[in-house]
């Protein structure tokens, strides 16, 4: 029984850092209509960025998060000002081809700046390890991702639910015309919002680069997981993603421990299957 | 003897979940008939186009075209029993041409978009019948340019001989006029009345003076419902229609 | 001649560019240096881009999945030789069927979708395939390709030798013919059909076209050819691996059509020759850093040339012939 | 597509030519280097062009009285559409005479008749499986290793230390499968039983449900083979933070998981995995310390496979003084050769020309602040003798 439990705890908090990495696209896929997939690339960039505050700067890991998070925010929002803005409204093919070209450019760029081996992190001794939680040997960083998740999902309902910018991302969110209609500067808040979303991206890569491995090619080894959560959630759901993020999660963790055979598909029977019965995603509005 | 009558509903409901936006109407075209449904906005006009074409599934009641129960058809087997229908916002091929457009319905009219070998160009009768279709509508000149810089008035008419060209026995018109002068709207129904022949036709319009110009019988909706039916004197006169919508 | 008949058959004739254009692979054959394994690979990946263009471009259909009907082609082609029908063209046909026949299966599948989940579910169906087959070793010889693939002469009598020439012609008469059957088709109602159903399905609905049909019909059509393609490339090359259906190929095509042109029927050729030629071209002037100057060659077609390199040609050389006054912005009709 | 090697090489030669008095026309060899610089697996790609680098600056680029030109291409990884025809491009067009690579299996086994119909001596510097060399084309070598070379020691050094339960986890493709069978077989062949097997996917990001197997298994010793590169990682990581490595549960592989390449990314994780491997940095010899030396100036492990190919062409090269280059001859020189390399004593099989070494057994242990692979066990090559 010990056994099972462990389980759907190693996949909750899979699920979880992979709902911190992708809760951003979900939004902005939502919100601004806009499918960007080099997100997975802001991932990186947060990962590269807290081993470099923690290398060179001899930052402790917890504070390279809240640096990973605001160096990936300000870079998002310049690559929003410069290029992503121009391509509001143009259809979807268009835009999932101009970001898998910004995707390719990132993984030389990124290359190039900090060359192409695996970047090591290393890990303070609070967090690495085991410890005993009611009888089960859990993996302390686990538990470390279980609550900075939940706190962030926590923040991002209730930021979207009781603040007044979370209003106006919502409003945009439903009907982006009866937004600027009413007054809402629409660019500035699709601008703050594409940032925050990069930022948690950061975040999410950061959080994410002592389970997996942060080297040039992140990108194209992790874009596939990211879609997947995001459309089997559905676009602008916040709810949505962490639902996908943690079906999915548990789903690759616990199918590959009791059908190993089955090994990695898993993930991909259930796109497929729910993709057919729900092409909006589980909490996706009907298009 | 009153004439065969092509089209028949028998209470035709549409309810979406608790909220019921038609209810039970019975309605009845004749043949060769020019039929006028008039009714405020949101009286469920459109709705019950989408319902007899079959873009909406009904709830309850039947459809019944040329004597064949066509409830449950699809739209494309509601057309092939005769039905053509033009819609309230142009509904057209942006990358196709007037006459790629009208060659496209023909195409369809007479099966012959299987996959084939043979080239369009080389059905030599068909196009003939196109550019004779656009000419006949006053579209001969604009024929070949893409459809997307037609001014508004000529697409309104464009969607019009699309739904003509498959010569259908039952033609629907959704406000046919919509968003045209009224010079324009009588010029568009003259064009109807000639070229429609044994057509029966039921449209959808809200300028009173085409109504009583050109509808042989109207029907007014109301709140889902079918308020009255008539001529257009009777109409006129009838006490329910004066309050429910023409308001003395 | 009427002028509307005079247009329908000025689309249906063979312009001066598309003889001058096969005629320069016929001519490139005889060039003494040039480099024919690679033209072969650059036409097998313009057919390919072709089948995604009959989808794409001309039902509007985006597909992230293309790679695996050219995967099935690819394995059919290497099964058919392992098994001893080594014969060539009729091994190349029946790679088509059996890609065809799938893609038919498929498009029953996706017939309700479109956009991004549309994208998933082929996406979803390409990953699938590709673990299957690379994880299956005792069946497909998994990630050390199929072993005993061996083709025979064409026709009996052209080895596929050294240099690449059988393999050229062979390559270039399969990429000929085929193009003019798919030209043939898209001149045809039916092709007439699918572009009305990209522009307009519900208008199609209303005047009683059969979409669904017309939909798992273009599927498996272009399912076959790139199945063709998919058996070209076993044929020619005498070995098949797990790469011929990878995402990663799937992702090329796409971004081969968009720099080509999608709905022109030449834009799969077209993105090939820049795609594969400029690919070369980086690889070689830096093997570490190339892919940069791929996605920024992806992120400037799809900014300045929304519609691809193939239309932006066309109306460069429109307007130098014909001064842009008395002549309204043709859009070049398929 | 003049490659930048050959840029440099040809402006040389030029130089050369008008330097030197007007001897008899030098005859140039070209020699074809097919390796993948792009891409997930670009690194390697860009370790052996330095170890060519080192090589030249200590023999020059003459080999007896011939100039030896290298020609590059980038195969792009495991890609046997485009490694076909880049070894075409490279023996009809470029007319090479001698070629290293090209890696990854699939690419051999796509270019393998090209390469006999060219009678090109090609050594294979990256590519393990068995099956190739010898019987997909009689002018294949190979400097790198097979399989069964490391995986039938490793089984023989696990059994003879105590361990009698063995777990073995594999990546799930070919080369996996290949080793999976081959330590299923001689460690039972010892006497020894499989307390389980695993195969996990190529790309699995998350590892603990993987770990929590090898748990239930309860096995005395864990085997692993896994693809140098992210998988080698994450494993090693997953091991530790799972507890396992804490355990002291004995963890076998072949040389991969502890490649100098990833052990400082691996860091602490691979303190103590015990490998069966062909070649360490820490390997005690002369050759080595000082082509380790060298290489340190690009702050990374000599590519040894590339060294003892370059070291196999000069030699084959050399033999042929006086006499335009001929392959055939190149080929009969080349099998039966035995000579010092920096792993150790290597020889090249005369049946087949697959490589012939010693294999070792090594730890992972911090010597002087770095993590290296020490080796404690040396296992002669029979054929050797």
């Amino acid at each position: 029984m010990s056994i099972a439990l462990t389980m759907l705890f190693n996949g909750l908090t899979y699920g979880v850092l992979l709902f911190v990495m992708a809760v951003g696209l979900s939004v902005t896929m939502g919100m601004m209509n806009f499918a960007n997939l080099a997100h997975v690339s802001l991932a990186m960039l947060g990962g590269y960025l807290a081993i470099t505050a923690m290398d060179h700067l001899g930052v402790s890991f917890l504070l390279s998060l809240p640096l990973a998070f605001l160096g990936t925010m300000a870079f998002s929002w310049v690559l929003e000002r410069l290029v992503l803005r121009h391509f509001y409204g143009t259809d979807d093919l268009t835009q999932v081809l101009l970001t898998i070209g910004l995707l390719f450019m990132s993984v030389s760029t990124v290359a190039y700046i900090w060359g192409p081996s695996f970047k090591p992190i290393t890990m303070p001794a609070s967090l690495s390890g085991q410890v005993q939680v009611m009888g089960l040997s859990l993996e302390r960083y686990r538990l470390f991702l279980l609550a900075v998740g939940i706190a962030l999902a926590l923040a991002l309902v209730f930021g979207l639910e009781r603040t007044r910018f979370g209003a106006m991302v919502r409003a945009c969110v439903d009907n982006r015309r009866a937004a600027s209609g009413c007054g809402l500067n629409i660019q500035r808040i699709f601008a703050l919002t594409f940032a925050i979303g990069g930022g948690l991206a950061g975040l999410g890569g950061a959080l994410a680069a002592n389970l997996l491995t942060i080297d040039p090619n992140f990108p194209l080894r992790y874009l596939i997981y990211m879609l997947i959560v995001v459309s089997v959630g559905g676009m602008g759901s916040v709810a949505g993603t962490l639902l996908a993020s943690v079906v999915i999660g548990i789903g690759d963790v616990v199918g590959k421990y009791y059908v190993p055979q089955a090994g990695g598909i898993m993930i991909y029977l259930v796109t497929v299957v729910i993709m057919l019965v729900r092409p909006q995603g589980l909490m996706g509005r009907a298009a | 003897m009153t004439a065969a009558t092509v089209l028949q509903t028998v209470g035709l409901t549409k309810a979406f979940g608790g909220l019921s936006i038609f209810k039970g109407v019975d309605f009845s075209l004749h043949a060769g008939e020019r039929h006028a449904i008039i009714g405020p906005n949101g009286a469920g006009k459109s709705t019950f186009v989408h319902l007899v074409s079959g873009l909406l599934k009904p709830t309850s009641g039947s459809v019944q075209l040329m004597g064949q129960d066509v409830t449950r058809a699809t739209p494309q087997q509601r057309v092939r029993a005769g039905l053509g229908r033009t819609f309230q916002i142009n509904t057209l091929f942006p990358s196709l041409s007037p006459l790629q457009a009208i060659a496209l319905a023909l195409c369809e009219r007479d099966r012959l978009t299987a996959p084939s070998l043979r080239a369009l160009a080389r059905r030599v009768e068909l196009l003939d019948e196109a550019a004779a279709l656009l000419a006949r509508f006053g579209l001969a000149a604009d024929g070949e340019g893409p459809t997307g810089l037609l001014p508004y008035g000529k697409q309104r008419v464009l969607e019009m001989a699309l739904a003509l060209s498959l010569k259908p026995k039952v033609l629907l018109l959704d406000e046919p006029a919509a968003g045209l002068t009224t010079a324009q709207g009588h010029a568009l129904f003259e064009q109807l009345t000639e070229l429609a022949g044994d057509t029966s036709v039921l449209f959808i319009e809200h300028d009173m003076a085409l109504v009583f110009g050109y509808a042989q019988r109207v029907t007014v909706l109301g709140g889902g419902a079918l308020l009255a039916q008539g001529t257009p004197d009777e109409i006129r006169a009838d006490p329910v229609v004066r309050k429910a919508y023409l308001g003395h | 001649m009427s002028s509307h008949r005079a247009y329908f058959a000025n689309q249906a004739r063979w312009s001066g560019w598309e003889m001058a254009f096969w005629l320069a692979w016929v001519v490139a054959f005889f060039i003494p240096q040039s480099n024919l394994a690679l033209l072969s690979q650059i036409l097998i990946w313009g057919l390919f881009a072709v089948s995604l263009d009959l989808l794409l471009g001309y039902r509007g259909l985006p597909s992230f999945g293309q790679a695996a009907f050219f995967g099935i082609g690819a394995y059919t082609a290497g099964y058919l030789s392992k098994f001893g029908w080594t014969e060539p063209i009729t091994g190349l046909l029946v790679s088509g069927a059996v890609a065809g026949v799938v893609g038919l299966m498929a498009g029953r599948v996706v017939r309700g979708l479109h956009g991004v989940a549309l994208l998933m579910v082929t996406l979803g169906l390409n990953s699938l395939l590709y673990d299957f087959v690379q994880r299956s070793t005792e069946l497909t010889g998994g990630d050390d390709g199929l072993p005993g693939v061996s083709i025979a002469p064409v026709l009996g009598i052209f080895k596929f030798d050294m240099v690449g020439r059988t393999g050229y012609l062979y390559t270039l008469a399969a990429c000929f013919l085929i193009f003019v059957l798919l030209r043939a088709l898209v001149r045809s109602p039916f092709g007439l059909a699918l572009l009305g159903a990209r522009d307009n399905p519900r208008r199609m609905q209303m005047l009683g076209a059969p979409i669904d049909r017309d939909l798992t019909l273009v599927m498996g059509l272009s399912a076959a050819v790139a199945g063709m393609a998919g058996a070209l490339l076993t044929q020619t090359t005498q070995f098949v691996a797990p790469e011929v259906l990878s995402f990663q190929r799937s992702a090329d095509v796409l971004v081969i059509l968009v720099i080509g042109g999608a709905g022109f029927l030449y834009g799969g050729f077209v993105g090939a020759l820049a795609f594969i030629f400029l690919r070369d071209l980086f690889a070689a002037l830096n093997p570490i850093y190339w892919y940069f100057w791929i996605g920024l060659m992806l992120v400037l077609t799809v900014t300045f040339f929304r519609r691809g390199l193939l239309p932006a040609l066309a109306g460069l050389w429109a307007r130098r012939r014909k001064p842009a006054v008395d002549r309204p912005a043709q859009e070049v009709a398929p | 597509m003049t490659g930048l090697i050959r840029r440099q090489a040809l402006a040389a030669l030029a130089a050369s030519a008008l330097l030197s008095a007007p001897a008899m026309a030098q005859e140039t060899v070209k020699v074809g280097l097919l390796l993948t610089y792009s891409g997930p697996s670009g690194l390697a790609g860009q370790h052996a062009d330095d170890t060519i680098k080192v090589f030249q600056q200590r023999y020059g680029s003459t080999a007896g009285d011939k100039k030896i030109e290298f020609v590059k291409r980038d195969t792009t990884g495991p890609n046997p559409e485009v490694a076909k025809r880049l070894v075409q491009e490279l023996i009809v067009r470029e007319k090479v005479q001698l070629m290293i690579g090209p890696d990854f299996t699939p690419n051999v086994l796509a270019s393998a008749p090209l390469i006999t119909e060219g009678k090109v001596p090609t050594i294979i510097a990256g590519a393990a499986t068995t099956g190739i060399i010898g019987e997909k084309s009689p002018y294949l070598m190979r400097t790198f290793f097979a399989i069964p070379q490391l995986v039938a020691p490793l089984a023989q050094y696990a059994y003879k230390t105590g361990a009698r339960k063995l777990f073995v986890l594999v990546a799930d493709y070919a080369p996996g499968h290949d080793a999976e069978n081959l330590i299923t077989k001689s460690f039972q062949a010892q006497g020894g039983t499989i307390a389980g097997n695993l195969r996990i996917p190529m790309r699995s990001p998350e590892f603990s449900s993987h770990m929590q197997r090898i748990k239930d298994a309860a096995p005395d010793a864990v085997f692993v083979f896994l693809p140098q590169g992210e998988l080698t990682v994450q494993f090693l990581k997953a091991y530790s933070d799972s507890g396992l490595k804490a355990s002291n549960l004995k963890l076998l592989g072949t040389g991969d998981i502890t490649d100098e390449m990833l052990l400082d990314v691996a860091g602490d994780t691979a303190l103590g995995v015990i490998t069966a491997g062909f070649y360490s940095t820490y390997h005690d010899s002369a050759l080595n310390k000082q082509l380790v030396a060298e290489l340190a100036a690009f702050k990374h492990a000599p590519n040894v496979p590339i060294w003892d190919a370059l070291r196999l062409i000069y030699d084959g090269v050399a033999a042929q003084k006086g006499a335009p280059f001929n392959g055939d001859k190149f080929m009969a020189f080349a099998k039966g050769r035995k000579f010092e390399s920096p792993r150790g004593p290597i020889a090249i099989s005369a049946s087949n020309g697959d490589i012939l070494q010693n294999t070792y057994i090594r730890r992972v242990e911090r010597r002087d602040g770095k993590l290296v692979n020490v080796e404690f066990e040396t296992i002669a090559d029979p054929a050797m003798r």
